[in-house]
């Protein structure tokens, strides 16, 4: 057989919920009941709420920088909602709705962009890492934290996020193929929403879907509409029962957009088109959830008003609480490097107001020995 | 002249060696049409085009490897990392490759880049955006590391690195970035790689540093009322030891100033040193005012982290009292 | 359209010459002229007693780590005959038979494992790069030289060499990607020997082909029968021919075998069974050849004796080269680390022999202005 | 007690370990039917299986990545990169996660991992197999950094490495992975991370080193005839700098010896750290023997570069002439 074809394969797409309203009842069935469907919107309006409130404490000099979240919180939503509490979610920075809806404190968003490591401080019963800074590197952990319940026999899973950017550190590429080759189940969420910073998706992957990242591996991949929040739950539903069963892990590239600038510290309009920040406006995904509990009698204006009005005031909490904070002293630094300080710091940390470099000489126990 | 800020100066550098030398290409995350977060590269995408100024994929060590091959294959790349907490992932690709393949080849294949890196803190920016990696690169051999602290200096060392044979590192202090703005020839000129500067003249006390600490010292310095003498480095490897040994032989009292921790900072090297060549000189031990042995803390304690005005001039009278 | 199919393909493995000296003459026929096949058939032979020889080296304590090239001589050797001067071969540390094709002076290779850095100087208009010893590295180096050659109008390409393992380095993602987004002329020649040292390839990739690693990036890829030299330099010229007309990249999987250990401080019987390895015996690209060149009347015992014999002098003179050469002198590690040397290092290097640090304090100027 | 080699003694060290504790597990290229390329992990495979000694996919960054997200999960991985000249591709995941994961977390999630890495030159090896990169590792803070000098130390130091609470780098000199046994106790034990070892008492000098150097110092010591104090650090970070200034304040002269390349290195910061503490006692110069500012030579010249017996008797007489 000079040419044969040694492997063949396809992706499909899936999407359940329209922009339009659009509902496939075939496949959206049972994915996420009513109740479900109303608080899952209303989560998402909170995080609205203190994306607003979060961008003008930055503008008033009360927070530093920080990543809205608006446009993309179905895909961490959705995942979180699908996965069980006793899954690991490994997050970047554009994933509140799913910290929150995971039980992470909102304060503790607010205090990590307020330049305070206790934004990090994060009770570990929870299962999620603190925000990842560096791009790409945080699923390698995702790896080896589900690795580690495999290894202890637990049926964790662990699921990660990252966006179509991150695909292009060689970590991705690592992780991916730990996950693969040793048998780890972690899913890798991809949230592709066009946009690395000022840099299209098109030079990250030149390739007709990111999913395809996935064949390299031989790893189950999807591509899902990451503004259904329907299609991403039953996505997550789906990979996560298949990552249980088979202990692989999963790929799903979730097609999304910030509507936001990157950080408050971009511009987005520098590099994007407005009829392109339209376009995606109107296929939010809050505006087709609601478009699907109105046309079931589910939400009303009058619910509307009610619950921006209770975000309001539940975001007021929040703030108060994070700027309420008593600040770190000094020795903070110090006091959490190691489970125990050694003694070069001690002597830096006792000395770190005495003494210019904070290691005085006339401290050290040596001195007196001194011969001259 | 113009009167400009540090990034203007950078970015008047950038526009007159593209000008000069089309082997000179850009490359790097968000450097196009955004002209860099920090707008180093403002206008030069429109100038230049797509071929010559490059948004890369969000990749470090492809960034880096990549401007390798250009460099062999006879470009003068010029990649930026976008702050210095994303060195990491390219470490390989400076320390085992840029640093070495002129010594591996003998000569054969050699790597003339400028890798342009924002560094240091005091800017209030998240985690991973604040640190000062000057000693790791210095400790590695085979690269040039510099560290500008003036608009001046920043043109004129950038061109030098442009025009070097070999890697330089060229870190820009962001917290000086628009701090504040100074006279700076239109026309080219370079300052030389490898020579420190006296920025004034002082009899009683040497004090060295480099980039953005440069200022507190000056200011430490006014403070004081005394008659230091200040050495702004700018090249920080090779280091210009022949400046620094005959200030200190000079004065015999050295205060180090630099924003990286303690530990086998260049401050350590610089302490070593002096005392290898100034040793009956010294009328006290060299001080170092450095970061503290942590991790860069966010940004609520990074001023208290930071050397400052403060800290440095409790050196000054520790050292003058010894 | 909920579930869609956005993407599909598939790979094609190609062979031309089988094992048993069948011949495919559909695709293989002008792929080779006769004078060429005989050239290349000898030229591995050559490498043979050149691998041999160095082996011996080793052994004998004249000599390094030494990785022995025997069974995958066709690989590199059908790329380098398959490309033209003008194009660059960025190799790992395997590649002996396409470098010394490409003119690559024989001693460079054994100085380069003496030790000696002269190995690695190598005139830049042979256009090849030194030997790669950090795996998975090179690649990059090989985009940001095609890269170069593009942006000056040239039509020259780059290939570079690389093996299964190095395809699970982040870097290797990096460079693929690069690549394929930025449009840059890379030939990526996977040489898939099974082995990363001890680790099978399954532990690297377990997808179903290596060259599925290509569809990650959506580039042009194929896998071939390695130890064929006909279907690796056709599946080389194709690719060249598609990359001057695109600036696009291509991968090839070249499917081979180690039949040595992995280096001359490998021990590989502690990890594969002989069984394999005699398997792969039977699919040593030279038996072939061999059995090619005999069925067209090209090749008869006294052509292989006398070629022996020739190689047998060629590689006794190259090793008389090699080891003839005055050895380096300790000042050399200094000289040629800048294009100048700086003031710090001239003084280590000349005080490298009367202090015991290289840089005697009496040495340097300042010592002058001593006050006391 | 058993006569072992330091390859032995780890190998022990090791075997103990994974007995008494199942959380433990090693992960590495070529860490499991192979051994090792230095046979380190022989033997474990066919003891723990495939589930506890992990033949992991060649990349480094991977093998660091994992073991952070394994230790975060509650075991306590070793993982092994096969040379220190292939820890460049995993600086990143070290030095950003590893070593500032708990500072990050405010101590809510922690990296219990003991990172095995052969060292040092000597072994007539290829590129990039040879160099010393510990200073680097003790310059970002948040590590611990480890590297013994003899197979008693190896054992003890292993073990109390993987049982710390924080990432340790545990450095093992390849160029003495056999070059001579010991009585190592069969037991277990641990030796202190953070306590240097008087290795021999003197009055006259104080000679500082680790790793297969200490070797050489032993060697050069008893050529001179002198009465010098020889301290073996064992761990380099955090340092002891008790036992050192309690040794220098009193011998009043001090030698650094170290493979690693002068500028920067833990010499650099020793001798900074000497003068800062001493400076009234030191009667001459801290001297440091330490590798050039140079690329590690190949094998033909690394016994040129590396700091030898003769170095090392060179700074012994000119210390004392002082
Ligand atoms: C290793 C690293 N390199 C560069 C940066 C700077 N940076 C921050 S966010 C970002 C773009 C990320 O794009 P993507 O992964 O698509 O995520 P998105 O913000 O679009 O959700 C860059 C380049 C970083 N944080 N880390
Ligand atoms: C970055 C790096 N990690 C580890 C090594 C050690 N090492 C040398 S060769 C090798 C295996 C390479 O396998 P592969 O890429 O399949 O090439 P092959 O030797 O089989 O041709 C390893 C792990 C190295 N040289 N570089
Ligand atoms: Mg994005
Ligand atoms: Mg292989």
């Amino acid at each position: 057989m000079p040419v044969s074809k040694v492997y063949e394969t396809s992706i499909d797409r899936l999407s359940i919920l329209e922009p339009d309203g659009t509902f496939d009842e075939s496949l959206g069935k049972g994915v996420i009941p009513d109740g479900d469907a109303v608080k899952l919107y209303e989560h998402i309006m909170l995080c609205r709420k203190f994306d607003e409130i979060a961008f003008k404490l930055q503008r008033s000099g009360r927070m530093g920088t920080y990543p809205e979240n608006r446009g993309q919180e179905a895909t961490s939503l959705g995942a979180a909602y699908a996965l069980e509490s006793k899954d690991w979610l490994v997050t970047c920075y554009r994933e509140n709705a799913g910290l929150f809806w995971r039980g992470l404190p909102m304060e503790k968003i607010l205090l990590h962009w307020m330049g305070d490591e206790r934004g990090n401080q994060i009770d570990s019963e929870l299962r999620v890492t603190p925000l990842a800074i560096p791009i790409g590197t945080q699923m390698l952990h995702a790896v080896g934290l589900a690795w580690a319940y495999k290894y202890q026999d637990s049926s964790s899973v662990s699921c990660t996020f990252f966006g179509d950017g991150a695909t292009s550190e060689g970590d991705f590429h690592e992780a991916m193929n730990f996950a693969a080759n040793l048998d780890i189940p972690t899913l890798f969420f991809c949230q592709n929403n066009g946009w690395a910073i000022s840099v299209p998706t098109s030079i990250q992957c030149s390739a007709d879907v990111l999913a395809q990242r996935a064949v390299a591996y031989g790893m189950k991949t999807i591509q899902v509409d990451g503004n259904d929040i329907f299609a991403v739950v039953k996505a997550v539903r789906d990979a996560a029962a298949y990552m249980r069963e088979t202990s692989k892990p999963a790929f799903i590239e979730a097609t999304t957009y910030r509507l936001g600038d990157h950080t408050t510290a971009d511009d987005a309009r520098r590099y994007r088109d407005a009829e392109e920040v339209e376009e995606w406006q109107g296929r939010d995904p809050v505006i087709r959830l609601r478009k699907y509990l109105e046309q079931r009698d589910l939400w009303n204006q009058s619910k509307q008003d009610e619950m921006e009005a209770r975000a309001e005031k539940t975001v007021a909490e929040v703030v108060k609480n994070a700027e309420g904070i008593e600040p770190p002293v000094t020795e903070d630094m110090f006091d959490s490097m190691y489970a125990s300080i050694p003694e070069n710091l001690k002597t830096q940390r006792r000395t770190l107001r005495t003494s210019s470099l904070g290691q005085d000489p006339s401290q050290l126990p040596v001195r007196d020995t001194a011969r001259t | 002249m113009a009167n400009l800020t540090l990034v203007q100066a950078i970015n008047l550098a950038l526009i007159q060696e593209m000008e000069r030398d089309d082997r000179v290409i850009i490359l790097g995350e968000d450097v196009g049409p955004n002209g860099g977060v920090f707008r180093v590269t403002e206008g030069l995408h429109k100038r230049f085009g797509d071929k010559r100024v490059v948004d890369s994929p969000l990749a470090e060590s492809g960034i880096i490897g990549t401007s390798i091959g250009l460099a062999m294959g006879g470009l003068r790349p010029i990649p930026e990392i976008q702050f210095e907490g994303f060195l990491g992932p390219a470490y390989d690709q400076i320390c085992t490759h840029a640093a070495r393949m002129r010594t591996r080849t003998r000569g054969g294949l050699t790597v003339p880049m400028t890798l342009r890196v924002p560094v240091g803190g005091g800017i209030h920016a998240p985690e991973l955006h604040s640190d000062s990696p000057e000693a790791i690169y210095s400790h590695n051999p085979g690269l040039k590391v510099v560290m500008p602290s003036s608009p001046y200096d920043a043109k004129g060392l950038l061109i030098s690195a442009i025009r070097d044979p070999d890697p330089v590192i060229f870190f820009e202090p962001k917290r000086i970035y628009r701090a504040f703005r100074e006279e700076v020839p239109e026309d080219e000129y370079t300052v030389p790689i490898g020579k420190a500067r006296v920025v004034r003249e002082g009899s009683e006390v040497t004090m060295i540093s480099w980039g953005a600490s440069v200022i507190h010292c000056m200011n430490a310095i006014e403070a004081s009322g005394r008659d230091i003498e200040l050495i702004d480095l700018r090249t920080i490897n090779p280091l210009d030891y022949e400046t620094v040994m005959t200030s200190v032989c000079k004065t015999g009292r050295a205060i180090i100033v630099h924003e990286a921790p303690l530990t086998c900072g260049i401050g350590a090297e610089l302490s070593a040193r002096i005392m290898e060549s100034c040793f009956l000189q010294l009328e006290a031990p060299v001080q170092r005012v450095a970061g503290f042995d942590v991790i860069m803390p966010y940004y609520k304690l990074e001023l208290d982290y930071l050397p400052d005005t403060e800290r440095i001039g409790k050196a000054i009278n520790e050292i003058v009292a010894y």
